[in-house]
């Protein structure tokens, strides 16, 4: 594999392919993928599921199933390329380097250990330390997750925390080494929403005080729109739309994003509205459409004269560091956001 | 008058007993004595050489000879026993008043005295029998035995409750108190009626009715003296008290025990016992087919049951001319047979019963018990050829090739008005794989002239008393036919035919091995004969019985039962007497 | 061990289509699983080679006379004159092996081997089948019940369950069915015998079954569709048989298969204890302990053994692919 | 804690009820609807030779003529409050638990069943020990490998494993190895030399029937080890000790085998309170003469007493075995409470 120059960016994913054959076909979880990501920043991943979301971010992190996965592409983090990297190194990396929050604490965390044991877990790979002192980081991580009587509650398991301690105390283990790079998995998608609303800030503050980069993948676009500078949108395995946090909700071009836009709750609606669901459902990922995968789903497939069902079309600079996916010229992406599809957005 | 004599084969519990295994061969978790081969080889036998004379004579003393056993024992007190080899063994720890002589083939028929001085001396009625007894006999432990520890253990055998194995000649034929239940439930009650001892040597037996055969009784466990003191009802078997040569050294009930020698018994005191080996050991519940394998390679001496080879190891033995010249195939008095009722329609009808007779494959029956070897003489009458009286003839010839005369079957089945045959149920014991094969191959047999047997297996320990011993039973299923044998318990026409062929043991209640003989002349002869005190001249009576049951054809006869006995390797002395039917156990001794 | 399937359909936020449909909804997803399932099936060649050897194993019950009339000789027909007097045993190499008696011959009779194997296969199959129908029977029943239910019922079935779990199953089959006359409730022979055992081994076997739709029962219970259903005020019935059922039919499938070889086994050891179907009926397990006393002579036993373990692996390979791709989560 | 013990030992009591009267119901009721009388039944106790009087005398001995709920009174009452017996010039008292005496032999069985535990007891624990070593060896590495030409092959025997009646194994391997052949290296049937007097012979002796034995249910542990291993290793804890950076080994075994291991738990407890209850099938393949054998012995002579003691014995068995695996399972599981 010839392997390009490094880049500046902390990490840059080019052209991230991964498959997976199976006794039903080829499935193409992810299916060509880049994005950079510089440090201190947020990027936003939103997508339903099975659009290919987890499996990038698991993918980065070398956590995908192995055994049967085609990985092509290129992964560069901090210098270093991950996809042609001995697994050895990327284990190196993992927990210390770039870290995890998964969506279901409960399931995600070992129902047989404590908490405090799978946090000095976690720290004592990558710090030689005695378990005293690894105790002592663990008390002090779930003090600053905001958890009360730390001392006490490291000794607790899981199923003995609350839903929303539970996240803390996940991230309390990612970061426990003091991560780069920290992908969340819908970190907040098992919580009430008021626990949410503190979950998020509380991963803004400590991205803070890290200084790290950050993924947050989710299907909710309101949790992105808090706390990303960017925001990502898969579909079907590929980026259909990348731009700002502003772009996306302000100006986004992709039918499919209006489309998550129009299904998402908003305080600023009236609650009796009916939310406008997304018609049919999400392509399966073994076949996927000829054309445009979200042709068939797509209300302004007959505008590309047929080219929606018969190319892929490829991702294209819009302006200014947005991209879109889309046959429709951008005119006339545009002049439809702004004809047909605010104006419903907002006065619904 | 109820004399119930019965070997019947020993109950193996024959369902599950599998479970191979290997002789000690290459390397056994079995003892084997360093230089069993080279001992063989020098007293290197032929087949059949212990039948008739002494294989291998011997008087040296010494060694240990060891007994396996594939089920375990009824029990090892002498009031509770019923099994023919444990009659055979315990004479090793007990002496009775009498017993039959430790002698090779037909000499070993003889009633000899053992504890007591001569043979009874009956009174001129036959109904008193004074036996005196030898003097300075002792219990193992020093204690003299005198006749009141006889008449003590005779009182035993009448409490049936207690002692429910053993057979019941002495409570049915002595003249008992009435309602007397033994030394037990009758405490203290005076049995003078039945048995008198005028002194420390003498006892006096007291008939209810003239019996000539009376020592036969004698030389029974029964008469075995147990001490009073000693006697704890049905924990005695833990610890018999001995008054043999041979005393228990070891008794761990279901598993096996030890003996050793007396050191209280003098051997001038009996004159019957060689007591060769110094000590003898006896394994429990042995598989059966290890046990014949560790017989051939010496790990062990003799199966005590005297049973015979395995199926398994049948064909080993006899395709090997080596092993084959290594057994003796003995001949039992025992008669394997099939019950034909004349109750079961139309079995009522004599035509029937001989087409029945007629169609059978006598030499399918044979190879159902094994063949000729194991299995025995083709049977065409009742009496086995040992037995007194015994006339060979065949009332209905089975052809040249024994399988049978199905012209002569269809014609009396025609005679019957059953021209294309009938259907009736046959009863076999189902733990029994040989009665299984009996009624599979008499099913084949007879289906060729078109009666149809439908196989009906009972359990066995209800086999007489519910089933097929049962005449309401039998009539309400049809059982037409039933498979059953039977042996003697001692070498005479009465103790064989009078329990198979007598009509009045047959109880509405079930229980008895007679399930199909109801012929009045053989009643009057049964009579006939216990009035006749010289046994020469009953001898033609027992052969006219045989005849007339076998023209009403009643039974089946199936084989006269014979045994291939593994003779293992490094025994001495050793015989097959015909009281015995197997190995004579008083006599064995072992090489050292 | 194996969570059985998930029918329910994608969930998209929004997705309101249920409502009055959902039962037919179902109906046509489970259609067109049974579909997925049987094309996965297909391409498992093992599971299919399994089923490939069961449909054989059933022709050949099923035709058993017409195969023995072709290539055997009568199941219970004594050949004497294929076995030595003297030693009882069968003539010529291999146990009387030759194109007229393929498998050889029994010892001491001469029976032919090779009908006796193939009428065994009756005689096997049908009892397995059948208590393998009455497990499953009242497995489901009980176990709807119990997870329907849930309060006492409940309670008094789990520790049913858990009695019946705890018994030493094979000694109480053994028990009875040597206790049990030849004639009874009207049967009486092979009618009896295979009732009997049918009913034996069906009934202790029953907990397995049940455990496993008792949990189904409890978590589709919760399910939206049955929920929904409940809402718009289904009566218990309906929901049990339109929404339950359709939903449990799957694990049924999978538990049933894997219950057969376990009761072939079962059968085979009761005949083998001897209180099988009765004598001189065929049957594998009774061949074996026959056997037993004939060790000499191996061929009576590697037959009827090979029968028997070819059956229970062919019933195990169908049953896990079957499981495989029903439920392609426990691959 | 307490309370729950006190529960579960009520319900092991209560099982115990219901299993021996289970027990009761087909050896004294089943014959009765049948239209044996109890003189029919106490007469396969005599012997042959007994006639009318001796079997009612029996009939009245064994108390066959009182009905069917009074036996069965009397039989718990001998195992709570011990029972007297009759052995002719004395009674004897038989202390609790006192589980009568065998109708045939009139031992005790209490003794016998103590006699016959350490064979049974040594089969099992030999046999449990291979098993478990191979089987939950083979399961977690065919799982990790999963695909491979040993994942493949270990399935497969594992498979036809399951797939082998253990009376047509051990006949096999009894002809094979054991049987006077060049091949007989192994110790024939029948043979138990105890662990006390010399722990080679216990151990040589015991061999084959561990190895068949042990080969059924490693086949079968192998496949439930393997699956619960998959599943486990898909779980998301999984994902996120490996997202640690943890090492592969680390996360199979300190993660992975713990998730896996707890189901085989419970189905082990189970497995193995049947099997010290008799080994049926084995001991009577190899003529061992332990619980198992014992049983089907005692059903063959119609021996109830025994029969009774081994049936309860073995659900006692199991009863100890559940209880232990629960309290275990409390100890590996935490979010198990006991109460």
């Amino acid at each position: 594999m010839t392997v390009s120059p490094a880049t500046d960016a902390f990490l840059e994913l080019r052209d991230l392919r991964i498959h997976f054959p199976t006794d039903d076909g080829l499935v193409k979880s992810v299916d060509g993928l880049s994005y950079r990501l510089d440090r201190g920043k947020t990027l936003g991943i939103v997508g339903e599921s099975g659009s290919g979301k987890s499996v990038t971010s698991l993918g980065v992190l070398g956590l995908h199933n192995r055994r049967n996965a085609q990985v092509s592409g290129e992964i560069w983090l901090d210098g270093l390329e991950l996809v042609s990297a001995p697994e050895d190194v990327v284990r190196g990396l993992r927990g210390k380097k770039m870290a995890m929050i998964f969506q279901d604490p409960l399931s995600a965390m070992h129902p047989y250990y404590t908490i405090g044991n799978q946090i000095i877990e976690a720290y004592r790979i990558h710090n030689k330390v005695s378990k005293s002192v690894a105790r002592k980081h663990a008390i002090d991580m779930l003090g600053r997750v905001g958890i009360p009587q730390p001392d006490r509650r490291v000794d607790d398991y899981p199923h003995e925390f609350s839903g929303g301690m539970r996240q803390r105390a996940m991230i309390a283990m990612a970061l426990s080494c003091d991560p780069e790079l920290l992908i969340a998995d819908e970190p907040t998608t098992a919580l009430d929403v008021t626990v949410q609303a503190q979950i998020l800030d509380l991963m803004r503050d400590l991205q803070r005080e890290f200084d790290s980069a950050l993924i947050i993948i989710t299907h909710d676009l309101g949790v992105v729109a808090e706390l990303s500078d960017d925001i990502l949108v898969m579909y079907g395995g590929k980026c259909i739309e990348y731009g700002s946090t502003d772009d996306i909700f302000y100006n986004p071009e992709h039918p499919y994003t209006w489309g998550l836009l129009g299904s998402m709750p908003r305080l600023d609606r009236e609650p009796t509205d009916r939310l406008q669901p997304i018609k049919g459902t999400p392509p399966s990922l073994i076949n996927v459409p000829p054309g445009c995968a979200f042709s068939p789903r797509c209300p302004y497939g007959s505008r590309t004269g047929g080219l929606s069902t018969g190319e892929v079309p490829e991702l294209t600079e819009s302006r200014g560091g947005h991209k879109v996916r889309c046959h429709m010229p951008p005119a006339e992406r545009r002049s439809i956001w702004e004809s047909d599809v605010k104006p419903m957005l907002e006065t619904t | 008058m109820k004399r119930k004599p019965t070997l019947a084969a020993v109950a193996l519990g024959a369902v599950i007993t599998l479970g191979l295994s290997a002789c000690g061969g290459g390397g056994g978790g079995g003892t084997t004595s360093g230089g069993g081969d080279n001992q063989g080889a020098a007293a290197k036998g032929e087949f059949n050489a212990a039948l008739t004379k002494v294989f291998n004579p011997s008087t040296k003393k010494g060694g240990t000879l060891k007994f396996a056993n594939p089920g375990e024992w009824d029990s090892l007190d002498p009031a509770d026993t019923y099994y023919a080899y444990t009659w055979n063994f315990i004479r090793l720890y007990g002496r009775a008043l009498v017993m039959f002589k430790s002698a090779p083939g037909p000499d070993g028929n003889t009633v000899v005295p053992d504890l007591a001085e001569s043979l009874g001396k009956p009174s001129k009625d036959f109904k008193t029998w004074t036996y005196t007894l030898r003097k300075g006999l002792k219990y193992e432990d020093g204690s003299p035995i005198t006749a009141k520890d006889v008449k003590y253990a005779v009182s035993r055998t009448v409490d049936r409750e207690t002692f429910p194995n053993g057979p019941t000649y002495m409570g049915d034929m002595l003249n008992w108190p009435k309602d007397y239940k033994g030394p037990y439930k009758s405490k203290g009650a005076n049995i003078d009626s039945a048995i008198e001892t005028p002194d420390d040597h003498t006892i006096v037996f007291k008939l209810k009715q003239p019996y000539s055969g009376f020592d036969y009784l004698a030389q029974m466990p029964g008469t075995m003296p147990v001490p009073e003191g000693k006697d704890t009802g049905t924990k005695y078997q833990e610890h018999v008290i001995s008054s043999g040569p041979y005393m228990f050294e070891k008794n761990e009930i279901g598993k096996g025990f030890s003996m050793v020698r007396n050191p209280n018994w003098d051997a001038a005191t009996d004159p019957n016992r060689p007591a060769l080996p110094d000590r003898i050991e006896v394994q429990l519940k042995v598989n059966a087919d290890d046990m014949d394998n560790r017989l051939l390679s010496g790990d062990i001496h003799v199966d005590v049951t005297g049973n015979g080879v395995s199926s398994a190891a049948q064909g080993r033995v006899l395709s090997d001319p080596n092993l084959k010249a290594g057994t003796d195939n003995a001949v039992m008095q025992r008669l394997w047979y099939t019950s034909v009722s004349p109750t079961v329609k139309p079995l009522d009808n004599i035509d029937c019963r001989k087409a029945v007779l007629y169609a059978t494959d006598r030499a399918g029956y044979q190879s159902a018990y094994g063949g000729e070897f194991t299995g025995g003489e083709i049977a065409t009458g009742l009496l086995p050829p040992t037995v007194p009286g015994f006339e060979r003839f065949d009332l209905y010839p089975a052809g040249p090739d024994n399988t049978g005369d199905l012209n002569k079957a269809k014609e009396h089945l025609t005679k019957c008005g059953q021209p294309n045959g009938f259907e009736t149920n046959i009863a076999y014991r189902a733990e029994r794989p040989k009665e299984k094969q009996t009624a599979e191959a008499l099913q084949q047999a007879l289906g060729r002239v078109g009666i149809k047997l439908t196989l009906k297996p009972y359990p066995q320990g209800d086999y007489f008393s519910l089933y097929a011993g049962k005449p309401s039973y039998v009539v309400e299923n049809k059982l037409g036919l039933s498979v059953n044998g039977w042996g003697s318990d001692y070498p005479d026409g009465y103790g064989f035919l009078q329990q198979i062929v007598d009509s009045r043991v047959i109880r509405p209640g079930g229980g008895s091995s007679n399930v199909s003989v109801r012929i009045p002349d053989v009643d009057k002869m049964i009579d006939q004969s216990l009035t006749e005190p010289d046994a020469e001249k009953l001898k033609p009576l027992w052969a006219q019985i045989d005849k007339r049951v076998m023209e009403e054809a009643v039974i089946l006869p199936g084989v006269w039962a014979k045994a291939l006995l593994i003779r293992g390797k490094g025994l001495t002395n050793v015989y097959v007497s015909d009281s015995q039917q197997m190995y004579d156990y008083v006599g064995l001794g072992v090489q050292q | 061990m194996t969570a059985p399937l998930d029918v329910s359909g994608p969930h998209l936020p929004g997705d309101e289509g249920a409502g009055p449909s959902a039962g037919a909804g179902v109906a046509i997803q489970g259609r067109s699983l049974s579909q997925i399932a049987w094309a996965r099936l297909k391409r498992d060649r093992v599971a299919m080679a399994g089923l490939a050897i069961v449909v054989f194993l059933i022709l050949v019950a099923v035709f058993a006379p017409l195969i023995v009339n072709l290539f055997g000789h009568p199941p219970l027909q004594h050949y004497r004159n294929m076995v030595d007097p003297t030693t009882q045993v069968p003539k010529g190499a291999f146990g009387g092996i030759s194109t007229d008696f393929l498998f050889g011959v029994e010892p001491q009779n001469g029976r032919d081997i090779f009908s006796r194997v193939v009428y065994g296969a009756r005689i096997s199959l049908l009892i397995a089948f059948l208590a393998t129908l009455l497990s499953v029977v009242i497995g489901t029943v009980l176990g709807v019940v119990a997870g329907f239910a849930g309060g006492w019922v409940d309670t008094i079935i789990s520790r049913a369950m858990d009695v019946f779990l705890a018994f030493p199953i094979l000694v109480f089959a053994i028990a009875l069915a040597g206790v049990v006359p030849d004639e009874a409730l009207g049967l009486s022979g092979d009618t009896l015998r295979v009732s009997l055992l049918v009913f034996i081994i069906g009934f202790f076997n029953w907990p397995y079954i049940a455990r496993i739709i008792r949990g189904q029962t409890l978590s589709l219970r919760e399910r939206e569709f049955v929920d929904a259903a409940r809402s718009l005020g289904a009566r218990r019935p309906y929901i049990i048989f339109r929404e339950l059922l359709p939903n449990l039919m799957a694990p049924i499938l999978i538990y049933a298969t894997l219950l057969i070889p376990t009761n072939i086994l079962f059968e085979a050891a009761l005949s083998f204890l001897g209180v099988g179907v009765r004598p001189p009926t065929p049957t594998w397990g009774g061949m074996l302990a026959d056997a037993v006393r004939y060790y000499t002579v191996p061929h009576f036993a590697i037959f009827p053994g090979l029968a028997i373990f070819l059956t229970v692996l062919a019933f195990n390979l169908f049953g896990d692919g079957l499981r495989d791709a029903l439920d392609p989560r426990a691959r | 804690m307490v309370t729950y013990i006190i529960r579960r030992l009520i319900a092991a009591i209560l099982m115990l009820l219901i299993v021996s009267m289970v027990t009761f119901a087909i050896f004294f009721l089943v014959p009765r609807l049948a239209g044996a009388t109890p003189e029919g039944m106490a007469s396969r106790y005599v012997g042959r030779t007994a006639s009318e009087e001796t079997a009612k005398l029996a009939a009245e001995r064994l108390g066959f003529n009182d009905p069917v709920i009074v036996q069965y009174g009397n039989y718990v009452k001998g195992i709570v409050f011990g029972a007297e017996y009759d052995y002719g010039p004395g009674v004897e008292t038989c202390p609790a638990p006192c589980l009568g005496y065998s109708f045939i032999t009139r031992q005790p069985v209490w003794p016998d069943l103590l006699d016959r535990m350490p064979v049974t007891f040594s089969l099992a624990v030999g046999a449990a020990v291979i098993w478990v070593l191979v089987g939950v060896g083979i399961g977690v590495v065919s799982a990790l490998k999963r695909g491979s030409l040993f994942d493949r092959a270990a399935m497969t025997v594992a498979l036809a494993g399951v797939s082998l009646p253990i009376f047509f194994t051990g006949l096999i391997s009894l002809v094979a190895l054991s049987y006077g052949n060049p091949f007989s290296i192994f110790a024939q049937g029948g043979h138990y030399t105890p662990i006390t007097e010399n722990p080679i012979m216990w151990a040589y002796n015991l061999i084959l029937p561990w190895v068949t034995l042990a080969f059924l249910f490693a086949a079968g542990y192998a496949r439930l080890t393997r699956a619960g291993m998959l599943d486990t290793m898909n779980e998301d804890y999984i994902r996120t000790a490996r997202a640690k950076g943890l090492a592969e080994r680390v996360v199979v075994t300190k993660h992975g085998l713990r998730g896996a291991l707890t189901p085989i738990i419970t189905i082990f407890g189970l497995d193995f309170g049947l099997l010290i209850g008799g080994a049926v099938l084995t001991e009577s393949t190899y003529s061992l003469q332990g619980l198992g054998k014992y049983a089907v012995d005692a059903i063959t002579n119609n021996d109830l007493p025994k029969v009774m003691g081994v049936t309860l014995l073995t659900a006692v068995f199991v009863i100890v075995a559940n209880l232990i695996v629960d309290l275990l399972y409390a100890v590996v599981d935490p979010r198990v409470r006991l109460s």
